[in-house]
């Protein structure tokens, strides 16, 4: 990653920062849900604080978004005025909570990819990226200590809850690949030395993933991983929509108002 | 009777007591009462403003509408620590509440209806609870004291943060001023009723008071709070739903209407309009979680058995 | 009825019709939840059914509601700009579905109201009111006739059935006295001779309601049934709002669209 | 194999089977199948426009696609009905659905992601269903001739609504016609495969055809379908996702790509967007409902009895 940053297309790099913003605002969301409804206290707090860091992290990636598209929308007005077909995250941050563990096995298998991609992107070509990453690492690298570790206690629990872990574990995995499925835009930012390959991650985040499946005597599954893919793209699954039909009806019933 | 005489000499004098001494048992009891009563005020608490958490308007009224509530359950924690330390343990607690057997605050049974009450709740509300609870960092017992201490503190900086959110809702649009007033409307006599009837009516309160767990009576707290509150609802612009609403040039205190004490005592008895929703959200998150804490003890016991295993070899 | 309906404030009967509009479209859109989920094929036809007939109801009653007020909003306007806080139904139709138990209770609860109402309505002096309640009479009088008999068959079916309708029944009673509770515009309607008395249509709904529940072997709660009351002056339960950001999101997302 | 020629010969002059009459066993089973696969592609057709019920954007948009999942639902009841008289029960079929055994059409594991696939899954999905349903009109066995009879009536007019839907998109604001264009670009192929494989590689196709249980080629069905959208597409302004599009002058067909046979048999594989989602909405339904189909059939019995008791007195 040493190559002309300031060559890229803008259009790509705006669609690739999109990607990183809408993951974080879209599992953010999906974590802020269980806000009161946690099974301990504690869970109560930790799912709260990580809502909050990745809210933190939507700001900075769709406010650079912003700046890049250079037409003058602000981080909000890309997360809250646009529609399901321009969302870019992958599928599997919007997928329904489910129970606990099954919305700690999500997290856990997206902190994996985060905390890989974060580091990477440290060293990005941009410097603006690489400060974001910076920023967002820190919190990424605790949310992904806390979700394995809850993964492996929970996988190596009861028997109830390491058939819950297992069934969770087996829902999630064909969301996983979308992740690593690299386009044109993930390409260009491969190129250009703005983020990483994603086949570098993939084999650092198999690692991570089995490390952590194996202690929690978790299986991994051997279904595709790739079956569910096109988030990237802005084809989602029928649950985007009404996470945005809630998260953006004050903006769009009050148009122009502030708050 | 020595030791009970002991006891108050030591109160009176101002000092703190501790968990390990020597303390009456109706000391203990009311203590666990008011401090149980607040932590599970606290996580109940959770739930009206967590009602607009996946619907706030900006992500930064989002993120500091998280952090909030993430602050509200950590009240929690301080408080069902403080809790234990009198002898009853946190499940305890959560089973009394669960059972009805324990209460947490009224107003937590009154709905949020529009983002205004992010607002109203910020200021209304935590500004009732910081009037009750400043003086309770003066209180005989020490972890509550400090536990107060903490929680004062964060609840100031609610209250700003919910007098921002209706400033920008009074405004706003014709619409936001329109929430902003109904918001007030429907929270103002739940805050009122927040500080409890009048003292007349209580019969513990001397006790509480002589033993300083209580400091002021119930209508010196509401006076209070609604001398401060009616200038800042006047500088909103906002009207406050009371006729009565007066200033009195000689006691130099805002005169008000009593709340409806008859629609107080129903919402204490679950008529209220939340009440079986938040009890029930409760009740469902304790048991959702229950295999949750049952894994997580299982494996506590597994990795404890393995290090004495290890250790033994 | 016999007075003279021209001379009723016409805010009030805006709002009264919004009543009756905003009850329907209400339950229909919870009737609507169930589409394609129901636990008979027969049920899955009679739930889309009567939420189609709920549609057709609003479609009249805030057509009307429009007309009235004549600032020119239509039916959609009224169904689809509005926000909570200007939504006149009663909380009874807002709340959650829940099981099909008592997503059937519910109904039966309503229907004995709407068909006494409307059974009144035909004799409306105003002639708008009363040709749509004939129009909608004839297909409550089936509704009607289908919830109570679900409710008879189910309350005296098995131990479970009965069991799981008692709880309803439970569950929505302190909801139902608010549909007879007189506010200044029921008042006026009355006196306009525009609407029944909601007196009279309360001892009508007791007399069908304790009937069917004695033959469903189910016992009347003795819970007071007024406590939940606010809904027809708009203040809600907080499951309204919910409702509205999922029914409003494309005519609030695309303003101007034609559909 | 003197029935059967009698049988063969029955069919061959015109004649309708009806459900007490002899038939082979492979005509019976071959029939179940089709048919009940058929009933349960309506069951399951529910869910995914069902999925913008609650989000129509119109009253009027809102009663019509609530009147067409109602249609749906009476198809897989005529259906089923079809299928009981052949001596398979509708909870059997069901089993055989939620199992897994039996399948329904692949399209409806596709997901619908703007309001404008109301207008692709009526004007497509009908359209492909109808193309195909037209010919079973003249079925060989009867109360399946006759469902399609009805069936096909209420289909043709869904698919006007849904050209319908489409054209109004396709005629609004920038951001409709690009919902319509999306909508027509991930629909296509998926609505291409509703026809089957080419008949070259059905290994049952030939004996269907001359049962009359088939009467038409998958690809002459398809080639039928291909001509008749390609037009609409364009009089809607929208451009058919595939580069090879182009009117063969000496065929007189539209000559085009075919879908991706490999996506196809993921699908029906479990692999496709939605398998999961509608099978188990479907299953869900089924297991959440069985206190109520049980809660029926008690009080039909309890009344049986009651009826018996009162006549025996």
């Amino acid at each position: 990653m040493a190559l002309d940053a300031t060559q890229v297309d803008q259009k790509a790099l705006f669609d690739w920062l999109c990607r990183m913003g809408d993951n974080a605002l879209i599992l953010g969301h999906r974590t802020s849900e269980w806000c009161g409804h946690g099974p301990v206290l504690e869970e109560d707090i930790a799912l709260a604080n990580t809502a909050l860091d990745l809210i933190g992290h939507t700001q900075m990636w769709l406010g650079l978004a912003g700046e890049v598209e250079g037409a003058g929308r602000t981080a909000d007005n890309l997360a809250y005025l646009r529609d399901a077909m321009q969302f870019r995250n992958v599928k599997l941050v919007e997928l329904p909570n489910g129970d606990i563990g099954q919305t700690i096995m999500r997290e856990f298998l997206f902190d994996a990819f985060h905390f890989e991609m974060l580091t990477a992107l440290v060293a990005s070509a941009d410097a603006r990226v690489a400060e974001i990453a910076a920023k967002a690492l820190k919190e990424v690298a605790y949310q992904f200590d806390r979700s394995s570790d809850l993964v492996v206690r929970l996988g190596d629990g009861t028997a109830e809850s390491h058939d819950r872990m297992q069934a969770a574990l087996e829902h999630f995995w064909p969301y996983t690949g979308e992740m690593f499925v690299a386009d044109a835009v993930d390409e260009a930012m491969a190129q250009a030395g703005i983020a990483p390959a994603l086949s570098e991650i993939e084999s650092r985040w198999d690692t991570l993933v089995s490390e952590t499946l194996a202690e929690a005597t978790l299986v991994c599954p051997e279904r595709r991983a790739d079956v569910h893919t096109g988030g990237k793209q802005g084809r989602h699954t029928e649950h985007l929509g009404y996470i945005l039909a809630e998260m953006q009806f004050l903006q769009r019933a009050y148009p122009g108002a502030e708050w | 009777p020595e030791e009970l005489a002991a006891f108050q000499a030591r109160i009176d004098r101002g000092e703190r007591i501790e968990p390990k001494e020597w303390m009456p048992e109706g000391y203990r009891k009311t203590l666990i009462r008011q401090i149980g009563q607040h932590a599970h005020s606290e996580i109940v608490g959770q739930l009206p403003e967590g009602n607009w958490v996946t619907r706030a308007p900006t992500l930064e009224r989002k993120a500091i509408l998280l952090a909030k509530v993430q602050d509200e359950a950590g009240h929690g924690l301080y408080l069902y620590s403080a809790c234990e330390t009198l002898g009853v343990s946190r499940d305890e607690l959560f089973e009394k509440l669960h059972s009805g057997a324990m209460k947490y605050s009224s107003i937590f049974n009154y709905p949020t209806l529009t983002w205004a009450d992010m607002g109203a709740v910020g200021w209304l509300v935590d500004g009732a609870a910081i009037m009750n609870q400043v003086p309770l960092q003066r209180t005989s017992y020490g972890p509550y004291a400090r536990a107060m201490i903490r929680i004062c503190k964060e609840e100031s900086f609610h209250q700003r943060q919910g007098y921002s959110v209706m400033m920008k809702m009074a405004q706003g649009t014709e619409a936001q001023k329109a929430m902003a007033q109904d918001a007030l409307n429907r929270f103002w006599y739940p805050a009122l009723m927040m500080f409890g009837p009048s003292d007349a009516e209580s019969v513990h309160s001397e006790q509480n008071m002589a033993w300083k767990i209580k400091i002021n009576s119930n209508d010196e707290l509401r006076q209070r709070f609604v001398n401060e509150t009616v200038p800042q609802a006047h500088y909103l612009g906002l009207t406050v739903p009371d006729e009565n609403l007066k200033f009195n040039e000689e006691t130099g205190n805002w005169d008000f209407s009593q709340p409806d004490w008859t629609e107080f005592f129903e919402v204490l008895k679950g008529n209220g309009p939340c009440n079986e929703e938040r009890l029930g959200a409760r009740r469902k998150a304790w048991d959702d979680g229950e295999w949750f804490r049952d894994g997580l003890s299982a494996y506590a016991e597994k990795s404890a058995a393995r290090r004495a295993a290890v250790a033994a070899e």
